[in-house]
């Protein structure tokens, strides 16, 4: 029947490509080009896009906020870092893959912690494992380095073929791969069923049980694969740095994420990318400025951005993201689902 | 003017959308009025424009000959408006008492006549809003609207959930307070037949404008109107 | 082109923010006063600011060296700050000139490493030999968590131990720790002469409260360690509880020197606030700097730089120092100094009463 | 004649309350039961335990002879046991569409699928519409379930609860909120469902219940008060005085 | 033994003092649901007034420590009106947003105007020291913050407890727009409470500078303590925190004498423990949402 193929049309409406996105994709690519003298910045912010899509997936889908989501950042890292420092794995694809895991295993093990309780309680439960972690590679600092870190970390060429530069050519693009490599996943996962149930579950946990969700289950799942994305993130950050200090664990981190997730907007994939492009920049040009007050600034652009309303400002200011952000979630109410969600 | 409650050329809705085009509605004092219409025509937003909840684009409220349109909502209420959500909304962690007391205003209903009105909720009193069974939420909110006192009394779907004999005492008692409290009430309600009994005058709603205003005595003589306008000849016709 | 630049990398926000500004502060005078053309080149200076975190120094550096093509880097907060931006001044071949930071292996790290701050070994192992030639015979210890917390902590216990003393309790504290009323409760029920602590600047001030405040002093337990704890820019509000404390370190705002008086009377001027050995370090780094690039007439090739900086020898604010040709450590005088109230302002100080000379750094002198 | 679902001296108390006293229940395979009593009776909470969302102190829940007391509430939709809430439980931000889709997904077994996208297979997509139109759901399928009227997502409450294709059926006040207009063609959907189907009703509008039963069970404060035919409770005085009153009921 | 006491004292004391600052997170957070991050800052705020009079201007200690209240409070009340009050519809995530970025401005603006190197408050003679209770040693200063503390407890409880204030409160938070249908002044209801949380935070950064100490970082540093204590405390009522900082308090001073290794572990572990007991907290209402 004519209905039904309807219905298959609309149901399919988000998860068809949208020419935004491509261009988004482009833009992105062409940066490596056009301005060759800043790939450490670029890196950096494909770095926190990365893991703050990371958090989009859960926070934004199935709406479990965390504060402590540096906890799969760190472990990444710190397993990256001792990876490539021992020479255990000396291929930096395959240490990426390995530290991803590593994470993994541990947002597996935590997530039953984390999926019972209110907003509050998660928030937390998150933060605290997070801080326990630093605290213990503190102790540990015979493996961790302590507060000084890992020092020395010598990163060997990628795929035995493109080595590090200082200037950081090779690692923006092999971030960039990655980063890329990893949306694509993600986005074909929110837009399958097993995502929309996620959606579900955040709207409405005890009716989504009673369609036949198994809530939990869900919830432990995708609290998983998060981790593995910020492991990866974390991983990178060891990799293009060559550094791993405590500070990877610290709570700025995950606070830091938080707002950039904020920013750009949760539960449509983009906002993690988007709100990192602005949250750096911000970052830079005030830092630049002012290093001793820059601070002073950044606060006054979150508060400005709050009080104007994000939708206000997308079609004013953020006159760009906005566009994208029309153009890439192809749905009206997304724009105001990081007002919406809690 | 002796009307207890004046709508005038009301023009209200949500955000942009305009529900209730132009609304012009009189309440004598000791009247009971019900409120008709299919589902979406507008009645849960007239009476939440009384209370002050919905956006006003222009016309005025007034209440006991004194304009409220300016006032904000809690001014409203405690001017003398009690209000009985479709929604119930009930306060979900206060229990069942600090629900009421929380709101309460002096005069003639206080808790306890409340709970003499429905028993089930004195047993439940130190329940949390959230631990209520629908029908005693339903009660509740009635209760709640009571311990203000007020002078216009806005029921939306009271009935909704209610054992029949609890409907049967609460209409009745529904009539008996309004004519004897000097005060006028407003009903709405999807089962016609369960009114007519007791409202004075019957208002049906389309697209949120009164196409019938007229005593229910007339539209006991003929149940067709209804029929025309909410379709409902199954359940008139027993 | 002539102009020179020195990309100054410091923790200007965040816990570590005094450190960095004194460090600023200092720069500027120094260029106040000796103009910012040197050799015909002019001397520009781009600070940035790194909260103390490794990562955001090495990015700093990173972004310094390729976009901003500075000669010189310079600062440095923290060790592990230092650390990181190490194998870049390799790499680059450009002088990293270390003003705060102060643990031993920092210039065992790269060739072009030089140092005008102080390593803790310096005054932690004479402050230890001092204890124990001065009847100090049983101390506690109580140290931050980390490096140079470990440093001042090791090389104290070894000359302590070694003059005869002994070490009755030891408590290494987490660097960011609120209050220290457990940890002193334990130092005095250790009942030991004196305490050695070692705390980042800046904490100082709380613990000389809170020791005053559990009544250690009372209990004649004296506080003895390297000067951080003492540092000049909080001494003052810190109470008389602090009055006695012996330490030992590399500069006091007391320093009875003509340089020194012209020096502290400055800096008041120009921030009024008093110059800490923050400041100092700064002050001497950019000194040397400017002396390297005298030397090599304004080349600014790295290596010849660094080259020109090893065995400079000069007159600072805190007394004759020098820069050790073979390690491109600081060679300096180690003062032991008593806090008491100036007769003349009424305000705390450092006062010196013995000093050992060209002190180095015992950290690399050992092996 | 099969047992379709049955409870067995079931048991639970809140603090002090004991909500559901001593509870044995038989409903036969495809009957009309309705489940009627005052409010605070019970009714909402026996549903509560029989979907797995509450768990009772005692006493045990068969479904179609197996034990389903400890299942969690999932295991027993995919065993066929759905149900509707008094107070609508629906997904604010997500639209009919999806809200169906999902349903209908996970009942065929796709909702842990996380490759395939939404709205490809068509055989799901076929379900969809069809419920979306027997539900004048259509129409609105892409707005946001928060903007609907009350009646428009009380009928999306029901239509998800049948998405599941449940063998038995639990209805609480499915037509609460519902004009009378529309309430005849809840039924309808309700009635047009296959015999086979069980039916446990909830509600308190008496034409709607006697017109629907054929069985019909008395809850007071917790305990069993009567069973029987349609017309056998509407005589009966106790039931009269606790819970009909005076209505005129027409069986 | 006697340190077993003192310690006990101590921690009570340090618990106290976390009481003060958190519990008018507690109420922000705890009642009107509110993620106010930005606690800390009123907290900073309070302090700094106490340090520029005292210090400065030469005012009594005891005198300095309500003006610390009253200014909080002030412009708490004055934010309030003018920005928080249209971000309560908002999101928890629009408001962490907000509250971090006053947060951040705070923190750079006193840094501007003080510096930011640590101050202290001069104190009264009376007040420093320690004297001896059958060899307890008890710290004049912890006395005095543990008699403050604790009469504010027992007035919080009483207001909210007896008072119709405390349900209109969670009435105005659980439905704001019924709430406001029925006769409550929900934008006055939250007004005052948020103005009353800012004077407690004052009140409790002037008291703590001593023990804390102050500097501009101070909202950044202690944000965590805050967090931990209104969510392990649980947001229903003044006694969950109350009891929580008590708990943490004692377990952190405890942790840092007899295990100063293990130091930071104790907090932590003890949160995550008691939030996987109970999930709302100590004292949680599982009816508050
Ligand atoms: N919060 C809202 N925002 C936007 N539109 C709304 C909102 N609430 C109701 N509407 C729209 O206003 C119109 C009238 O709704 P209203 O609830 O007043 O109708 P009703 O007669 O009470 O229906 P019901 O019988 O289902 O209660 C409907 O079309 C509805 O979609
Ligand atoms: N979580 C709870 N804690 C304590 N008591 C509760 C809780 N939930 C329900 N109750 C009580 O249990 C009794 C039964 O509630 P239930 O919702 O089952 O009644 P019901 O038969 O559905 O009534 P109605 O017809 O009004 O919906 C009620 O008196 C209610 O107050
Ligand atoms: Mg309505
Ligand atoms: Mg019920």
């Amino acid at each position: 029947m004519n209905a039904s193929s309807d219905v298959g049309y609309h149901a399919q409406r988000q998860a068809r490509w949208h020419y935004g996105e491509a261009a988004f994709w482009l833009v992105v690519l062409a940066c490596g080009f056009l301005f060759p003298s800043r790939y450490l910045i670029m890196t950096d912010i494909l770095r926190l896009a990365l893991f703050a899509m990371s958090l989009d997936l859960i926070l934004g889908y199935a709406g479990i906020v965390s504060l402590g989501h540096a906890a799969f950042f760190g472990v990444g890292a710190y397993v990256a870092g001792l990876l490539a420092l021992h020479g255990v794995i000396n291929e930096p694809v395959l240490a990426l893959i390995a530290a991803g895991l590593a994470a993994m295993v541990l947002g597996f093990a935590t997530s039953f912690l984390v999926i019972r309780g209110v907003d509050l309680t998660r928030l937390m439960v998150t933060l605290g494992i997070a801080l326990l972690l630093e605290a213990l590679a503190e102790r540990f600092s015979n493996i961790t380095g302590g507060t000084d870190g890992l020092q020395g970390i010598e990163m060997q060429p990628i795929l035995g073929a493109i080595p590090f530069d200082m200037f950081g050519k090779a690692g923006f693009f092999y971030s960039l791969a990655v980063l890329f490599v990893l949306f694509l996943l993600a986005r074909r996962i929110v837009h399958s069923p097993f995502g929309l149930s996620l959606r579900a579950i955040k709207n409405n946990p005890l009716r989504a049980a009673a369609i036949g969700i198994p809530v939990n289950r869900r919830l432990v799942a995708i609290y998983t694969l998060a981790a593995f994305y910020a492991g990866i993130a974390g991983a990178l950050f060891a990799q293009t740095t060559a550094i791993a200090s405590l500070d990877v664990f610290a709570f700025d981190r995950s606070a830091d994420l938080m707002l950039v997730l904020v920013i750009g907007g949760t539960g449509y994939l983009y906002g993690g990318l988007i709100g990192a492009v602005i949250f750096r920049m911000l970052q830079e040009i005030f830092s630049t400025i002012t290093p001793q007050y820059w601070q002073f600034w950044i606060g006054l652009v979150l508060v400005v951005i709050v009080l104007v309303g994000r939708q206000r400002l997308h079609y004013g200011v953020l006159f760009l993201p906005n566009l994208l952000i029309k153009q890439l979630a192809g749905r009206k109410a997304v724009v105001s689902v990081p007002e919406s969600d809690a | 003017m002796s009307d207890l409650l004046a709508i005038d050329q009301l023009r209200a809705g949500y955000g942009e959308a305009v529900v209730l085009p132009k609304m012009t509605l009189n309440l004598a004092e000791g009247q009971v009025l019900a409120l008709l219409g299919r589902n979406g025509t507008g009645k849960t937003t007239l009476i939440n424009s009384i209370v002050g909840v919905t956006r006003r684009f222009s016309g005025s409220v007034t209440l006991a000959g004194t304009d409220v349109t300016s006032l904000r909502p809690d001014q409203r209420a405690r001017a003398g408006i009690g209000w009985v959500p479709q929604e119930r909304n009930i306060f979900r962690s206060l229990t069942v008492e600090e629900n009421m007391t929380a709101v309460a205003q002096p005069g003639p209903w206080t808790v306890e006549k409340v709970y003499e009105m429905f028993p089930r909720l004195k047993e439940r009193r130190s329940n949390f809003g959230n631990q209520l069974s629908g029908g005693e939420q339903q009660m509740l909110a009635i209760g709640r609207a009571l311990t203000l006192n007020p002078k216009v009394l806005l029921l939306d779907e009271p009935t909704e959930g209610l054992a029949p004999i609890i409907v049967e005492e609460l209409l009745k008692a529904i009539g008996i307070i309004t004519r004897a409290g000097g005060i006028c009430s407003i009903i709405v309600e999807q089962n016609a037949q369960k009114i007519l009994g007791l409202a004075d005058r019957v208002v049906i709603l389309e697209r949120g404008t009164i196409v019938h205003d007229a005593p229910s005595a007339a539209l006991k003589a003929d149940p067709s109107v209804l029929d025309r306008h909410l379709g409902v000849a199954g359940a008139a016709a027993h | 082109e002539d102009t020179v630049k020195v990309g100054l990398i410091l923790p200007m926000t965040g816990g570590q923010a005094s450190t960095g500004k004194q460090i600023e502060n200092a720069i500027k005078l120094y260029m106040q006063q000796n103009g910012d053309t040197v050799a015909g080149k002019k001397v520009e200076i781009i600070v940035k600011d790194d909260a103390a975190i490794p990562d955001k120094t090495k990015t700093a550096a990173q972004e310094l060296i390729v976009n901003d093509k500075v000669n010189f880097i310079a600062g440095f907060g923290v060790t592990p700050a230092a650390l990181a931006a190490a194998p870049l001044a390799t790499q680059a071949k450009i002088p990293e000139v270390v003003m705060a930071a102060g643990t031993s292996i920092i210039t065992e790290r790269s060739p072009y490493i030089v140092r005008t701050s102080f390593t803790l070994a310096q005054s932690s192992t004479i402050i230890g030999d001092w204890a124990a030639q001065n009847g100090i015979k049983k101390v506690a210890t109580l140290t931050s968590d980390y490096a140079p917390g470990n440093d001042a902590l090791n090389f104290f216990k070894e000359h302590f131990t070694a003059g005869g003393g002994e070490v009755v309790e030891e408590v290494k504290v987490p660097l960011q720790n609120p209050d220290f009323a457990p940890f002193l409760q334990r130092m005095k029920d250790a009942k030991p002469d004196a305490i050695f602590v070692f705390v980042p600047a800046g904490q100082g001030g709380n613990f000389m409260k809170q020791y005053a405040e559990r009544g250690l002093d009372k209990a004649g337990i004296k506080v003895i360690g390297p000067g951080d704890v003492t540092d000049d820019d909080l001494l003052n509000n810190m109470g008389d509880a602090v009055i006695g404390t012996v330490t030992a370190h590399l500069y006091s705002a007391a320093h009875p020197s003509q340089m020194n008086k012209d020096f502290v009377a400055a800096y008041k001027k120009a921030f009024n606030s008093r110059p800490g050995f923050m400041a100092v370090s700064g002050y001497d780094g950019i000194h040397l700097i400017y002396e390297a690039l005298k030397k090599t007439g304004g080349d600014t090739d790295g290596t010849k730089l660094v080259e020109a900086m090893k065995g400079q020898k000069w007159e600072s604010p805190r007394g004759p120092i020098s820069i050790d040709p073979e390690t491109r450590d600081i060679i300096q005088n180690i003062y032991i100094r008593r806090v008491a109230r100036s007769k003349s302002d009424g305000e705390l100080y450092n006062v010196e009463f013995q000093v050992f000379e060209a002190v180095k750094d015992p950290g690399k002198t050992k092996k | 004649m099969t047992i379709a679902l049955e409870t067995q001296n079931l048991e639970k108390t809140f603090g002090g309350l004991r909500v559901t006293r001593d509870l044995s229940l038989r409903i036969e395979q495809g009957a009309r039961h309705a489940l009627i009593g005052p409010n605070g009776a019970g009714k909402t909470t026996v549903i509560n335990q029989l979907t797995g969302v509450l768990k009772p102190n005692s006493g045990r829940i068969l479904l179609e002879g197996q034990d389903i007391t400890d299942l969690p509430v999932h295991k027993r939709v995919l065993r066929g046991l759905s149900r509707t809430f008094q107070i609508n439980q629906l997904y604010p931000d997500l639209t009919p569409l999806e809200t169906i889709g999902l349903a209908v997904s996970e009942r065929l077994g796709h909702g842990g699928d996380w490759w395939r996208r939404m709205g490809t297979r068509s055989d799901v997509n076929g379900e969809i519409a069809d419920l979306l139109t027997r539900f004048h759901l259509l129409d609105v399928m892409n707005e946001l379930t928060v903007t609907l009227p009350y009646g428009k997502q009380r009928l999306l409450e029901i239509a998800v609860a049948i998405a599941a294709k449940p063998r038995v059926l639990l209805l609480d006040e499915p037509a609460a909120g519902v004009p009378e207009s529309e309430r005849h063609d809840i039924l309808a959907v309700v009635g047009s469902l296959p015999r086979d189907v069980t039916v446990l009703l909830i509600e308190h509008d008496m034409d709607l219940v006697f017109s629907f039963a054929d069985r019909i069970s008395v809850l007071v404060s917790g305990a069993l008060l009567t069973e029987g035919a349609p017309e056998q409770v509407a005589r009966d005085p106790q039931v009269k005085a606790v819970y009909l009153g005076e209505e005129a009921v027409n069986v | 033994m006697t340190s077993i006491l003192t310690n006990l004292f101590d921690g009570v004391a340090y618990g106290m003092l976390l009481f003060v600052l958190a519990c008018g997170l507690a109420v922000t957070l705890g009642l009107m649901n509110f993620v106010n991050l930005a606690h800390g800052a009123f907290a900073m705020a309070g302090g700094y007034v106490c340090m520029l009079l005292v210090n400065q201007h030469g005012w009594p200690f005891f005198a300095a420590l309500p003006l610390a209240f009253v200014s909080s409070a002030v412009i708490g009340i004055v934010l309030e009106r003018t920005l928080y009050r249209h971000l309560y519809a908002r999101s928890h995530l629009d408001q962490v947003l907000f509250t971090i970025g006053l947060t951040f401005m705070s923190v750079a603006a006193v840094d501007y105007i003080q510096g930011s190197s640590r101050v202290f408050i001069n104190l009264p003679a009376a007040l420093e020291g320690q004297f001896d209770l059958f060899g307890v040693g008890i710290g004049r200063y912890r006395l005095m913050i543990i008699v403050i503390c604790g009469l504010l407890t027992i007035g919080l409880q009483m207001v909210l407890a007896k008072t119709r204030f405390g349900s209109r409160l969670r009435a105005a938070v659980d439905d704001p727009r019924a709430a406001s249908g029925l006769g409550i002044n929900v934008p006055q209801v939250f007004a005052f409470t948020f103005a009353f949380g800012c004077g407690l935070a004052g009140l409790g950064g002037a008291l703590s500078a001593e023990i804390l100490g102050l500097d501009p970082y101070f909202p950044l540093k202690f944000m965590i303590y805050f967090l931990i204590v209104v969510t392990v405390g649980g947001s229903s009522s003044i006694t969950g925190p109350f009891l929580a900082s008590l708990l943490l308090g004692i377990g952190d001073v405890a942790g840092k004498y007899y295990v100063p290794k293990m130091g930071p572990f104790v907090i932590y572990t003890m949160m995550i423990v008691i939030l996987i007991w109970r999930p709302n907290g100590l004292f949680g209402r599982t009816a508050a949402r």
